[in-house]
């Protein structure tokens, strides 16, 4: 399965892209996507352990299994306010 | 309701939408860019939000805030784009028929805000340089 | 800044004597004209002060709340005479650096003035009664 | 001496006045103030005992003496906000 993950804010300017595309097999995990992300773009490696992944506008779990056509997304500290 | 806009807040106008004549108390909380983050001299802030995930987020925040307190109109909206100092990033009004709901709903939503919703900032200095700010722990994660 | 007045409160003109580009929160807390108390229906409110006790009252209630709190600017502004349903009877604006003050010393502000400013209302009901509102214990009681 | 006493909202609607002038003599206390308005409008004889008494635009203690001069008020129970 193919996802795309979207990169906000500081994971954005690190990656230099607003998305990556990330080839994943059936049964794969959030925990996937991170090893997946960390492979496509290692300079992520170290934010993407302060990061939170979402999946479908929500934050997930590392265990959550993914379906074709999830919204992914790297979610970073946030600091609005 | 919630909303995300690139336009300047208006907190008059944001204060005139939770306004109800059931309602004896309205408590409203602005966040502006400030000119100093400690030691930093900030002249201006970026923000950039994941804006379908953000909205969905101030959205559960305006439901817990009506299930938890007695609330009239709840207004949370948040600033994107670049801001200069003094400038208003974010306005959280709500109204309410007694003012220790008014208050407590007001200081969740902001606190719930601040740790929830993606939305980050990029704080721009005199020389140039910028930085987004991503000090705190995961989102979600307490 | 304290302030009576007979005029229409602006909230959103005593939001900008606040704010202040070293304040990143700035706090406000409307109280306005309840269309029922209980059962009872008010159709206007009539608000009668002390004038000089009052403004001394509420300059205290500034001077505590700089003491108790790190804030940059504090506006309590009192309307008097007669009031509709819906308008705005007390304003209290506060900015600090932090929210947290911000939302503590106007929260605290209010619940000052309510308690010690000798300010009364009379409710007026539709068929032409009113009543001096005196619930309370005395003031400066507690 | 002679004091002028202001009466406000429901003591001054009760009174039928904004002020009440009483005679104490040298020596007398904010109490002395309470018994003399009683006596004076009888009618404020039971909202006087849920009201304080402002001295100088302050709450004064029933015990506080009097000097000439000073301005006194009832306050019943407030209601601003």
């Amino acid at each position: 399965m193919s996802f795309t993950v979207h990169l906000f804010a500081g994971a954005r300017e690190l990656a230099r892209a607003e998305m990556v595309t990330i080839d994943l097999p059936a049964g794969a995990t959030v925990a996937d996507v991170r090893t997946a992300l960390a492979r496509a773009k290692p300079i992520l490696t170290r934010l993407l352990g302060r990061s939170a992944i979402a999946l479908n506008h929500d934050f997930a779990d590392d265990d959550h299994i993914l379906a074709p056509g999830d919204e992914l997304a790297v979610i970073p500290p946030v600091s609005g306010g | 309701m919630v909303r995300l806009t690139h336009d300047p807040i208006d907190p008059g106008a944001l204060l005139e939408t939770v306004r109800s004549p059931h309602c004896g108390a309205v408590a409203l909380f602005l966040g502006t860019v400030r000119d100093l983050t400690g030691e930093q001299v900030t002249v201006f802030l970026d923000y950039e939000a994941y804006p379908p995930m953000a909205e969905k987020k101030m959205a559960e925040i305006e439901v817990e805030a009506r299930r938890r307190w007695e609330v009239g109109e709840v207004g949370l909206v948040h600033r994107l784009g670049r801001l200069s100092v003094g400038e208003v990033s974010v306005a959280v009004a709500v109204s309410a028929p007694h003012r220790a709901a008014a208050f407590d709903a007001c200081r969740y939503a902001i606190d719930a805000l601040k740790e929830l919703v993606p939305i980050w900032k990029r704080e721009n200095a005199p020389d140039g340089s910028g930085t987004w700010v991503h000090q705190s722990a995961k989102p979600g994660d307490r």
